[in-house]
């Protein structure tokens, strides 16, 4: 079924460079949630058959980035009442530019691992490699909070893609653990966000900089 | 477990635990009570009289007593000896502390300072007893345990009064140099641990390492003992932690614990095979070097405790110059150099810490009386408190190193090795004969730094007035000194005394492989220096009684001192202590760097001004500090690393990772 | 046993005649018929029938340091052999003592002269210590050198080492060294061109300054302990210069009288040759002094 | 065991979460750290590796780290109650729950044996402890919180990448993927070099981060000045530990795959520069609790060099562990009392504390002794085996950039430490009202951690002596 998984594995990169476009928050949130559904779906393209472990992590993969997630995310920005993300400390064309350098250098470099024959075909590892790349640009480069947590989240997709290629050795409640401790981050940073916005008036993490040397 | 006890070492481990411990009891009560003072010092002079009694029954001979106890830590042992060079080092640290604490009963009252008087008597005790176990430990880490107890505790007497700012600084300036000691000494003892495969001090190291490892050996052990000890570059924290400690503490510090340095570096090289002629020579070089330039700051300075703290400098240089010229005998395998230089440098430990103590603790009564450090506002006290000033003459002769007192005793040693060595044709005639000069100069110069001190201090007329009348101190305070002074008497004409326990040092101190020892008594006549002494004193008293009845008989006229046909003489106009060294203070411009003050003068009529003077110790002022404030502004630079973006942060964490990717060179 | 008694008798007796002679070779030279050769005893015995004058502000050292130094220099002579004889007290390092016994004099009469408390005395008091810095590693390197050639540490035999070992290998260091002594000698006995004994301007005076307040005995003392001081210096700077012995005793002893006559000539010539040095230069003629010395000792032991 | 050990805090947790008086719930942390100080003594006495499952099973490293977690949570809970006692401002329920869930986590951490687990459980500690940063709701520990959610959810996330790597590791072997750890040892020679290699890098930088290792220490010292003492005090002796724990069993993975020479110089490298960036900023350091965050850095710096080392520093390492724990609990609980006495922790403010706490200036006093590695304390005795390691091992110039820093390090703190206690009160009465007085609950806890530290570096208890030497045992076992 390789087709398949690679072509949603294309759209998952390209949703990255969409994350990287996009200035308003609504739409990176979307097209992260987007992202994390569509993880949510290969684990059946590589099984193949239907297991109830298998229901219950993708399942739970599925409810949780592509619906709690965004949910939440959605109510602290309406109650911070922020819309976009201010001109970012490198430009929106510069970081799409860059992410797609990453990407292209993921693809060059994924080619010199040395991987299990199995998984040279598909484009996981680089897929992966690239998101997670994607992921500390949209850290490094945005002021934003919320989009701060969207680049977190975006990384943490990209190991999750690399988390495809050993499927057994993830048993069940680690996978649960993982998105539990994924739900609580989220729900934690979401509390903080309010009340930094409480706190500075704004969400520009820039203006956090009283603790320093 | 090896039981080898003797008696002696007993008695006296147990009188190293009291005075631990003597100032723990006073803590349990409340700062009003002040008989807990008297009952610190009870406990130090039991334990001072306990140990003494220990080395009079502690035997001397081979295999040196020890106690080994095991014990739960990764470096093993507890273990502990006594031997001839241990015992030479005991001697001072079982007489100066208790008498020092007699004399603070007077001079320290708890009554006086409650806040601090308890925590005073507290480290007191821990300093004496952390410095006899330095002496006996046999173990590296128990060894290093009882330096540090001495270091902190020594940090926490000169700091007593924490609330002046000089003496914080003093104090800060004390810490970090004996921590850089300490430093060295965790290097040193690492590595000699792994040359000599354990622990213990008494494994000597064979031969058969090669010499960069033995020269790192010793250079360590130069410098991590120097700084305690106060060789000339290390010696910064030693005026201002002396000049402000408590008098009796500072007569502890310099007579006692300056010599620990001495003795670890004695210790270290009974173990290493130290027998290249350059080590001897450095160790001499660096001896007179202190010597010299120790005296010449401690004749600029115009504070009496500072002036004393640089002499026990330049005392320390002159024993360092003993142990360069054992060192050289060793190379040479000249038995009678190790002999009168060993033997030189530690009986002027012995008498350095006698008189230099006496002067400190002089200089604690004078500050009783006139409330000031400050030389150039004292002068006439020989009138109103003759005691004291007759003991300090004890000492500052005996310093000076003249006949016929002790500190003659001891330099006489070491230039008879020193003069040995030139005529004996040895090959290093001539460092060794500078150095025989350089212990001139010493003396030389020690003599006018005393006769200054003596002399502005207590002879002339009070040269500023001093509120209320200065009086000798209460008998407290006298009979330590009192004390102190006979023994520079004794040991200055029946030096003989101490020359069986030195001898043994000596022979013991000395690598077994040197030809046999002559007697110390045969290589140094000191019957003459004795019986000369004793005709000495015999002339100079007759004649002065003499004299002095013919003067009482005709009744002297009393009239004032000859002006010069200048008749409105002041007491201003005497010479100052300042201006008494100005002389030697611009023949050393070069390496003093005096700052003066000098008024400007403005108009036809100049109001009142004054002109002052004072030499900081220029190594300290002039490149240690500067050095340091350097340092302090790059490494603010460095401080834009933590800039307070996260943005940044999170680039630092990618940074590395691919940092560590490239460098671990993954073999992708 | 008689050289023992020749020793003390020249050692205590002798040292004013070498002042007088001194004296004597200035007037000559100046012209003037000049004092008469003994009229230092004149002096001496005046001194020591006159009263004493006593400032309030001195102490018991006032008065015990005339003793003390006089005491120091005479033990010191004790140790010195004259010319070719040997010395009456002599012990392996007693060379250290005699420095020492006249180190033990300069600080008591530095400390009798602050002990007055006038400035005068303080300047004459700091000068004499500054100086005594200085000459004391010229004497110790001249020590050196003779300790060197004789291989021995007692004065009596070190002194008698260009006699007994020859100066063959040494002579060029023992000159150089005799110059420096002499400079010594000069400087610690308050000769011209270091200081001038008779002036009588106390700014410009170290060892005449430092005794302004000494009168009657005390002063006596002081002058003879200085005469006996300039007595066994020049006794010693003359083993240097003049190492002959003839083996008879008595031409032996008169040889020697006739040398230190010769150096109070010399003395005198010196004095009446040369002007004072201004006080700053001083410390650069006891260096030339230090400098010859260290020479010999380096040209001896290379 | 290791479920009753796990999830009583937790269960205590729920219990604070419901007890409604502000005034009795602090007293719950104390009866949890007693009570889980009491099970852990049990567990320790068992010989040997405690498996529960193949997943939670607790050997010797686990031991150590528990009882130093179990200790230091028992003082900390009990200086707890008198700290909430005098901040009696605004609830403290958060505080509870979260405090004694810490508890939990860390446990969980030091119990398991799956890389998968440990994950979660060590990303777990960063999510309840943050509230705990954030006690104080000023601006200031907002940020603190914020910085320390972020940089550590990042860096942790990068080790759940290494862990993934090390199963491909196993996979790429022609095992079938596995992160049970007993597996992984097991399989440890036939481990894919490369990708070994990957993951050790990416979960050293990963939990390296947690740890506190710089650069990435960035978050440490933001959250240690801010949060209030007693979880200063667990962050830097405990939570570092922890995740000191994860990366011993990577090392402990490379060691067994005979990669030693490839960690030694990256670990001895990270070890130094953490140590040397500690120094550069405790250097004219004001703020005498981010002065104590950076030691920590610096320690964190002696414990990577100490594994760096390797071979017989490793029993230093592990006693440094603990030594560091109860030395650092001193200092945090010592300098939280004074912190509250003047209302100020910058340096310009805060000065004679010997005379206005006379014990909790002693302690602090004392503490910096101890933590600069003087005699006799324990750090001496960890830090000196470590250094004679080095030279016994050849690491010459490691050992003595080693010494160099600890006198760097030394010079800084104490300057800052000096102004704190010595010298006069500050004239300006700083004083906050109520005044602060030292009562036995501030007082006691630091008290005894002084008598331990004491106790380390004169004499080590045998069963101490032997949990270590079986750690060091256990982590040079070559399958």
């Amino acid at each position: 079924m390789n087709p398949l998984l690679n072509a949603l594995l294309v759209v998952v990169l390209a949703l990255n460079l969409f994350a990287l476009g996009t200035s308003r928050l609504v739409t990176v949130i979307k097209i992260v949630s987007l992202q994390g559904v569509l993880l949510g779906l290969m684990p059946f393209l590589i099984e193949g058959h239907l297991g109830w472990r298998l229901l219950l992590a993708s399942g739970g993969t599925i409810l949780l980035k592509g619906g709690i997630i965004p949910f939440m995310m959605i109510r602290a920005m309406r109650d911070v009442q922020i819309k976009r993300e201010m001109e970012p400390l490198i430009g929106f064309l510069p970081s799409m530019l860059l992410g797609a350098l990453a990407t292209g250098f993921a693809l060059l470099f994924s080619k010199s691992l040395p991987l299990a024959s199995a998984h040279t075909t598909p484009l996981l590892v680089p897929a992966s490699l690239a998101t997670i790349f994607v992921g500390f640009i949209l850290l490094t480069t945005r002021a934003k909070a919320i989009t701060q947590v969207m680049g977190y989240l975006v990384l943490e997709n990209g190991i999750y893609i690399f988390g495809m290629l050993l499927m057994g050795a993830m048993p069940l409640v680690v996978e649960l653990g993982v998105l539990l401790d994924l739900f609580v981050a989220v729900f934690v940073i979401c509390i903080i966000i309010n009340h930094i916005n409480q706190a500075f008036s704004s969400l520009d993490t820039r203006r956090l900089v009283a603790l320093k040397e | 477990m090896q039981y080898e006890i003797h008696n002696g070492l007993v008695l006296i481990f147990a009188a190293t635990i009291i005075m631990i411990a003597s100032g723990l009891p006073a803590c349990f009560f409340d700062r009003r009570f002040v008989w807990t003072q008297r009952l610190t010092t009870a406990l130090m002079l039991i334990g001072s009289v306990l140990g003494w009694w220990g080395l009079v029954v502690a035997s001397f001979g081979t295999p040196a007593s020890s106690i080994v106890w095991d014990w739960h830590l990764p470096a093993g042992h507890f273990s502990i000896g006594l031997d001839a060079l241990g015992a030479v080092f005991l001697i001072p640290v079982f007489t100066i502390p208790v008498l020092g604490s007699f004399y603070g009963l007077s001079y320290w009252r708890q009554s006086e300072h409650p806040e601090n008087g308890r925590g005073l008597g507290l480290f007191y005790g821990l300093l004496a007893g952390g410095m006899a176990l330095v002496v006996l430990s046999r173990d590296s880490v128990l060894f290093l345990i009882a330096w540090e107890l001495m270091a902190m505790a020594a940090f926490f007497l000169a700091g007593a009064e924490d609330e002046k700012a000089e003496v914080r600084r003093a104090g800060w300036t004390y810490l970090v140099a004996t921590h850089a000691g300490t430093i060295c000494l965790l290097a040193l003892f690492a590595l000699l641990r792994q040359v000599s495969g354990g622990f213990a001090l008494s494994t000597v190291v064979d031969g058969s390492l090669t010499t960069g490892i033995a020269a790192t050996l010793f250079v360590l052990t130069i410098i991590g003992f120097g700084f305690k000890a106060g060789l000339m570059p290390l010696h910064v924290w030693l005026p201002g932690a002396h000049a402000n400690a408590p008098s009796h503490v500072s007569a502890v510090m310099s007579g006692v614990m300056l010599k620990m340095g001495i003795y670890g570096i004695l210790r270290v090289l009974t173990l290493l095979p130290v027998t290249e002629l350059w080590n001897g020579e450095v160790v001499l070089g660096l001896g007179a070097i202190t010597g010299i330039l120790g005296i010449v700051f401690a004749i600029a300075q115009n504070d009496i405790k500072r002036l004393m703290a640089y002499s026990s400098i330049e005392n320390i240089g002159i024993i360092t110059m003993g142990i360069g010229l054992a060192l050289i005998g060793r190379a040479l395998h000249r038995a009678d150099f190790v002999l009168l230089g060993l033997g030189g440098a530690l009986l002027h430990v012995w008498n350095h810490s006698l008189f230099k103590s006496l002067i400190f603790l002089n200089s604690g009564a004078i500050m009783h009386a006139v409330h000031t450090r400050d030389m150039n506002r004292m002068g006439g006290l020989a009138k109103s408190m003759p005691v004291t000033a007759g003991l300090f003459l004890f000492g500052a002769v005996a310093i000076c190193g003249l006949p016929p007192l002790n500190g003659f005793a001891s330099e006489w040693l070491i230039y008879l090795g020193l003069f040995h060595s030139v005529g004996a044709g040895s090959s290093t005639v001539w460092p060794v004969g500078v150095a025989a000069v350089a212990l001139a100069v010493i003396g030389a110069l020690a003599l006018a730094c005393f006769v200054k001190i003596y002399c502005v201090v207590f002879l002339g007329t009070p040269r500023h007035p001093v509120h209320g009348q200065p009086h000798d101190p209460s008998r407290l305070m006298r009979y330590p000194m009192m004390l102190l002074a006979g023994g520079c008497v004794v040991l200055g004409i029946l030096p003989q005394l101490g020359f069986p326990l030195l001898q043994n040092a000596v022979e013991q101190w000395m690598d077994p492989v040197a030809p046999a020892i002559p007697q110390l008594a045969s290589a140094a006549p000191f019957q003459w220096i004795s019986s000369m002494a004793m005709v000495f004193i015999v002339l100079v008293v007759g004649g002065f009684v003499l004299l002095r009845r013919k003067i009482v008989r005709q009744a002297p006229a009393l009239v004032g001192t000859w002006g010069c046909g200048y008749g409105l003489a002041t007491p201003r106009i005497q010479y100052t202590a300042t201006s008494f060294g100005e002389m030697l203070v611009s023949l050393f411009r070069w390496v003093l760097f005096p700052r003066f003050r000098r008024p400007a003068i403005s108009s036809v009529f100049p109001a009142k001004s004054e002109f002052s003077t004072e030499v900081p110790d220029p190594v300290l002022e002039r490149v240690i500090l500067p050095a340091f404030r350097q340092a302090g502004r790059n490494m603010m630079k460095l401080r834009l690393l933590q800039q307070g973006r996260i943005q940044i942060y999170l680039l630092y964490v990618l940074a590395v990772l691919v940092f560590l990717l490239g460098w671990g060179k993954l073999g992708f | 046993m008689i050289n023992l008694l020749v020793h003390f008798v020249l050692m205590l007796a002798m040292p004013p005649l070498l002042l007088g002679v001194i004296n004597k070779t200035k007037a000559l030279f100046a012209g003037r018929k000049g004092l008469p050769l003994l009229q230092n005893y004149y002096d001496l015995i005046k001194l020591a029938r006159k009263d004493v004058v006593i400032s309030q502000t001195t102490t018991w050292i006032f008065v015990a340091a005339p003793v003390i130094s006089l005491t120091g220099i005479v033990m010191a002579g004790l140790l010195v052999p004259l010319g070719p004889f040997q010395s009456p007290i002599s012990f392996t390092g007693d060379l250290i003592l005699f420095a020492y016994l006249l180190a033990v004099g300069r600080f008591f009469t530095t400390a009798a002269a602050l002990d007055t408390g006038s400035p005068f005395e303080g300047m004459g008091a700091a000068r004499e210590v500054t100086f005594a810095c200085l000459s004391e590693p010229v004497l110790f390197f001249a020590l050196l050198v003779l300790a060197k050639m004789s291989g021995t540490l007692i004065l009596g035999d070190l002194l008698h080492a260009p006699l007994t070992v020859g100066i063959q290998g040494a002579a060029a260091s023992l000159v150089l060294v005799a110059i420096g002594m002499f400079i010594v000698l000069l400087a610690e006995n308050s000769r011209i061109p270091v200081d001038d004994p008779n002036t009588h301007l106390e700014l410009t005076m170290i060892h005449e300054a430092m005794v302004l307040d000494h009168s009657g005995p005390l002063l006596g003392l002081i002058l003879y302990g200085a005469s006996v001081k300039l007595f066994v210096l020049s006794a010693v700077l003359l083993h240097i210069l003049f190492p002959f012995q003839s083996g008879y005793a008595l031409l032996d002893w008169s040889l020697f009288m006739v040398e230190m006559l010769g150096v109070a000539v010399a003395i005198g010539v010196v004095e009446s040759i040369m002007a004072r040095l201004q006080m700053r230069h001083v410390p650069y003629l006891l260096i030339a002094a230090i400098l010859f010395c260290a020479f010999g000792f380096v040209l001896l032991v290379r | 065991m290791a479920f009753v050990l796990i999830f009583l805090p937790l269960f205590m947790a729920a219990v604070a979460a419901v007890v409604p008086s502000d005034r009795l719930r602090p007293w719950l942390l104390p009866v949890t750290g007693t009570l889980h100080l009491g099970l852990t003594f049990l567990v320790l006495a068992r010989p040997g590796q405690v498996a529960t499952t193949t997943w939670l099973v607790l050997d010797p490293l686990g031991k150590i780290v528990l009882l130093v977690v179990s200790l230091l949570f028992f003082f900390c809970s009990i200086h707890a109650v008198g700290y909430l006692k005098n901040s009696h401002t605004r609830s403290n329920r958060v505080f509870c729950v979260c405090f004694s869930a810490f508890l939990g986590v860390m446990t969980l951490v030091t119990w398991s044996h799956h890389l998968g687990i440990m994950w979660v459980a060590i990303e777990a500690t960063t999510l309840v402890s943050a509230p705990l940063v954030y006690f104080e709701h000023t601006p200031r520990s907002i940020e603190a919180t914020w910085k320390y959610l972020v940089i550590c959810s990042v860096g942790i996330a990068l080790a759940l990448l290494g862990s993934f790597f090390l199963a491909y590791a196993s996979l790429h072997a022609g095992i079938n993927p596995t992160l049970v750890f007993e597996e992984l040892l097991q399989q440890a020679p036939h481990l894919s070099k490369p990708w070994l290699h990957a993951a050790f890098v990416l979960m050293l930088v990963g939990y390296g981060t947690k740890m506190g290792l710089a650069p990435m220490h960035t978050w440490l010292p933001e959250a240690h000045s801010e949060a209030p003492a007693p979880v200063s005090a667990m962050f830097s002796g405990a939570l570092l530990v922890c995740a000191f724990l994860a990366i011993l069993r990577v090392y402990h993975l490379c060691l067994a795959a005979g990669d030693a020479a490839f960690v030694t110089p990256i670990l001895i490298f990270m070890g130094l520069f953490s140590m040397a960036v500690a120094g550069v900023f405790m250097v004219g350091q004001k703020d005498f609790k981010r002065m104590l965050a950076y030691s920590s850095i610096e320690h964190m710096g002696i414990l990577a060099l100490g594994i760096g080392i390797g071979g017989v520093a490793l029993f230093g390492t592990l006693l440094h562990v603990v030594a560091h724990g109860v030395t650092k609990g001193l200092l945090f609980l010592s300098a939280g009392n004074i912190y509250h006495a003047y209302g100020s922790k910058n340096t310009d403010e805060v000065s004679g504390a010997l005379r206005r706490l006379p014990l909790s200036g002693t302690l602090f006093l004392a503490g910096f002794i101890a933590i600069i590695g003087s005699p006799p304390f324990g750090p001496f005795i960890s830090e000196f085996s470590i250094l004679n390691a080095g030279f016994a091992t050849g690491h010459y110039v490691a050992s003595g950039l080693f010494l160099l820093l600890l006198l760097v390090i030394f010079i800084g703190m104490g300057a800052t430490v000096l102004k704190v206690v010595q010298n006069r009160e500050p004239a300006s009465g700083a004083a906050p009202q109520p005044v602060f007085r030292e009562g036995l609950l501030t007082v006691a806890p630091p008290i005894v951690l002084l008598g331990l530290v004491l106790l380390l570096g004169l004499h080590i208890p045998a069963p101490l002596s032997n949990l270590l030497h079986n750690a060091v045992d256990f982590l040079e076992v070559q399958p």
